[in-house]
C-alpha cells in the first residue's frame, strides 16, 4: 500500500480506511503507523508538531486497537463507553476532515476555471492622482515596517524544515522481529525490559506496537493487572 | 452619440480604472440613475462585449463589476507577464482554504484541529496571495486572531458572494463510506 | 471568427492588463508576426476603438501603445475616484515604498528584483506625489538612478529621522528569518 500525498494523522487514516481491499475491521494500528513512518523516512524531515498530532491520533487508535485484543468486555462497562465515546469524536473527526477535504478539490475546480480572468491593477492615471483622496493619511511607521517584511520576506514554503526530529532507528517490521526473537529465547520478560535499551519515544512507541502485532498473531499474551502497572509478557507460540 | 451609447462609455471607462469589484450602488450614485437603470446598463455592456467577441469582459464577482480578459487569451497573457503570475495552491492549502470559507472566522487553533495539523505554514501562504485575512479577535482570554476570506478570493472563485458557495452538506461522505469508517475505527461492540 | 480578429482580442487583453506602454516590437515577437504586421494591427485596433466611441482608447505613447480612458471621460473618473470610500495605497505601492525606505538608495532594478516584478509604474505613482525622489546615481557601469525617501513621508509618518523608523526584527512573523532580513540591508538600519 503506498501512499503518495500525506497531508496529516487525520488524512493517512481517511485514506487508509477508504483503500478498497483493506479488511477495515482490521486496519490496523500497526499499518497505519507503518506507513506513517514510511512517509515520513521518505520525507526524510517532518516538524515537530506534524508528528506529535500523528502521535497522539495513534494513541487513541492504539485505544481501540486494545479493545479488540482484549477479551470482551460489556459495553456497559464505562471504560469501554469512554473508548466508544473517543471513537466517535474520531469518526465526526473524520467525516468533517472528509467533507472538507473533498470541497477543497471543488474549490481547486473554481480557482482553475476562472484562472482565465486577468483584471488590471495598474496604478491610477497621473491626471487622476490629484482627485482622489490622499492615501497616504492612514500610512503609519508599522504599517510601513509590516509592508516591509512582507516585501523582502521570501515567498512561504509550506513544508517547515525542522531539524530537531528524532530519527527512526528500526522499522516495524524489523522490531517486530527483534522482539520475537528476544522472546522466543527468554519465554518470559516485562514489556520494561524489552525496552531497556530504546532511547527514544519513538522506539518505545514502535516496540509497543511490535508487541501489539506479536499478541495478535498469538505468540505472546500480554498481561497487565492494573492501569499503569508492569505489562507482563509470556511466550506462548508453539516452537516450530 | 446618444444618452444610452454615452453612458455606456463613461461606464466603461470608470470600470477600466477601477483597481476592484465596483458595486452596482455606486455606478448609480455616480452617474446619478436608479439601481435598477444601472444593473441593466451594466448586464448590457457586458453582453455587448461578449457578442462582440472582444479580448475583454465584464463579470459580476465579489459584490461588483469587473473587467477582465476574456480566459482563451490567458496562454498570450501568461507568456506577456512572465508565467509566476498566479501559481496553483497546494493541496493543504486548499483544505485550509475551504475551511476559513466556510467556517469563518476561525482561529490557527482551530483550523489544526480540523485538519489534524498545525496549518501555519499554509496559512502565511494564504495570508500573503490576498484571498485570507485577519477579520477580528476572539473574545476569548488568548483573544486568539481569527480568520476569514477576502473579496480576492471571491473573484478568483468567479462568485458574486460567499453565499454562492454550495452547500458543506452536499461534500459529506455518504452512507457506505461513514460506515466504512466507523469499522475501521474499531471495536463493533 | 477569422484570424485577423482574433488577434485583435489577444491584443486587446494584452494591452489591458500591462501596466506599461507595450513597444510594437515586444508584441510582434509575442504573437509571432512581423513588426509591420503589428504596426499596422495595432493601427487598426486604435481606430476601431476610436470608430465605435468608446470609454477608452489607444495610444502610441513614448515607446509603446497604451490603453488609456478617453479624456471626454475625465469628469466622471475625478468623481469616482474623489468617491473611494476606501482610499490606500495599492498593495505594489506601500510595499515598494517600504523597500524603498528601509534599503535606500536604491535603483529601479533592485526594488524590480526584490518585489519580481517591474515596479515602474508604482514608482512614478511615488514620485508623482512627493514621498520618493532621486537621490544619487550609482557608481556602476549603468550610473543607475537611485531613490530614497523625501522629508514629506518623514513628516506623513510623524518622525523626525530615518533612524526612527521600526526595527524590522521588531515586526518578524515568528522570527524566522530574521537574520535573512538584517543581512540584507543597508548600515543603520
Amino acid at each position: 500500500m503506498k501512499l503518495d500525498v500525506y497531508e496529516g494523522p487525520l488524512d493517512l487514516l481517511l485514506q487508509l480506511i477508504s483503500k478498497e481491499r483493506v479488511d477495515v475491521a482490521d486496519v490496523s494500528i500497526a499499518s497505519v503507523t507503518e506507513e506513517y513512518l514510511r512517509a515520513v523516512r521518505d520525507m526524510g524531515e517532518v516538524d515537530l508538531e506534524t508528528a506529535s498530532s500523528f502521535w497522539v491520533l495513534a494513541a487513541t487508535l492504539l485505544e481501540l486497537k486494545s479493545l479488540k485484543l482484549l477479551p470482551k468486555r460489556s459495553a456497559e462497562d464505562p471504560e469501554i463507553k469512554l473508548m466508544l465515546e473517543e471513537r466517535d469524536r474520531l469518526l465526526h473527526r473524520l467525516i468533517v476532515y472528509a467533507s472538507f477535504k473533498e470541497m477543497a478539490s471543488q474549490l481547486s475546480d473554481r480557482l482553475d476555471a476562472n484562472a482565465g480572468y486577468f483584471s488590471r491593477s495598474a496604478e491610477l492615471p497621473e491626471e487622476l492622482i490629484p482627485a482622489a483622496p490622499d492615501p497616504l493619511r492612514e500610512l503609519t511607521p508599522q504599517t510601513l515596517a509590516q509592508a516591509a517584511i512582507r516585501a523582502m520576506t521570501p515567498p512561504e514554503e509550506e513544508t517547515v524544515d525542522l531539524s530537531h526530529v528524532t530519527p527512526m532507528k528500526v522499522s516495524l517490521e524489523e522490531m517486530i522481529d527483534t522482539l520475537k526473537e528476544r522472546m522466543r529465547s527468554r519465554r518470559q520478560s516485562t514489556f520494561r525490559a524489552l525496552c531497556a535499551a530504546s532511547t527514544s519515544r519513538i522506539d518505545i512507541v514502535v516496540s509497543l506496537l511490535a508487541v501489539l502485532e506479536l499478541s495478535k498473531h498469538r505468540f505472546i499474551d500480554i498481561d497487565q493487572a492494573e492501569p499503569f502497572a508492569e505489562i507482563s509478557l509470556k511466550w506462548v507460540a508453539k516452537d516450530e | 452619440m446618444n444618452e444610452e451609447s454615452s453612458l455606456g462609455r463613461y461606464l466603461e471607462a470608470v470600470l477600466f480604472i477601477a483597481d476592484e469589484p465596483v458595486p452596482t450602488l455606486d455606478l448609480a450614485v455616480l452617474f446619478e440613475v436608479t439601481a435598477a437603470r444601472m444593473q441593466q446598463q451594466l448586464e448590457r455592456l457586458a453582453q455587448d462585449l461578449k457578442d462582440a467577441g472582444r479580448g475583454v469582459v465584464l463579470r459580476q464577482v465579489a459584490g461588483g463589476w469587473r473587467l477582465a480578459t476574456h480566459p482563451d487569451t490567458a496562454e498570450f497573457l501568461e507568456r506577456f507577464v512572465g508565467e509566476q503570475r498566479r501559481s496553483r495552491l497546494s493541496r493543504a492549502a486548499l483544505e485550509t482554504l475551504a475551511i476559513i470559507a466556510y467556517r469563518q472566522p476561525i482561529s490557527r487553533g482551530q483550523l489544526a484541529e480540523i485538519r489534524g495539523v498545525s496549518c501555519d505554514g499554509v496559512l502565511r501562504n494564504l495570508l500573503s496571495r490576498g484571498v485570507v485575512t485577519e477579520v477580528s479577535r476572539d473574545a476569548g482570554p488568548g483573544r486568539a486572531i481569527l480568520y476569514g476570506t477576502t473579496p480576492v478570493l471571491l473573484e478568483r472563485l468567479g462568485l458574486d458572494n460567499l453565499s454562492d458557495l454550495p452547500s458543506l452538506a452536499d461534500y459529506m461522505p455518504d452512507g457506505i463510506t461513514v460506515q466504512k469508517m466507523e469499522s475501521g475505527l474499531g471495536p463493533g461492540l
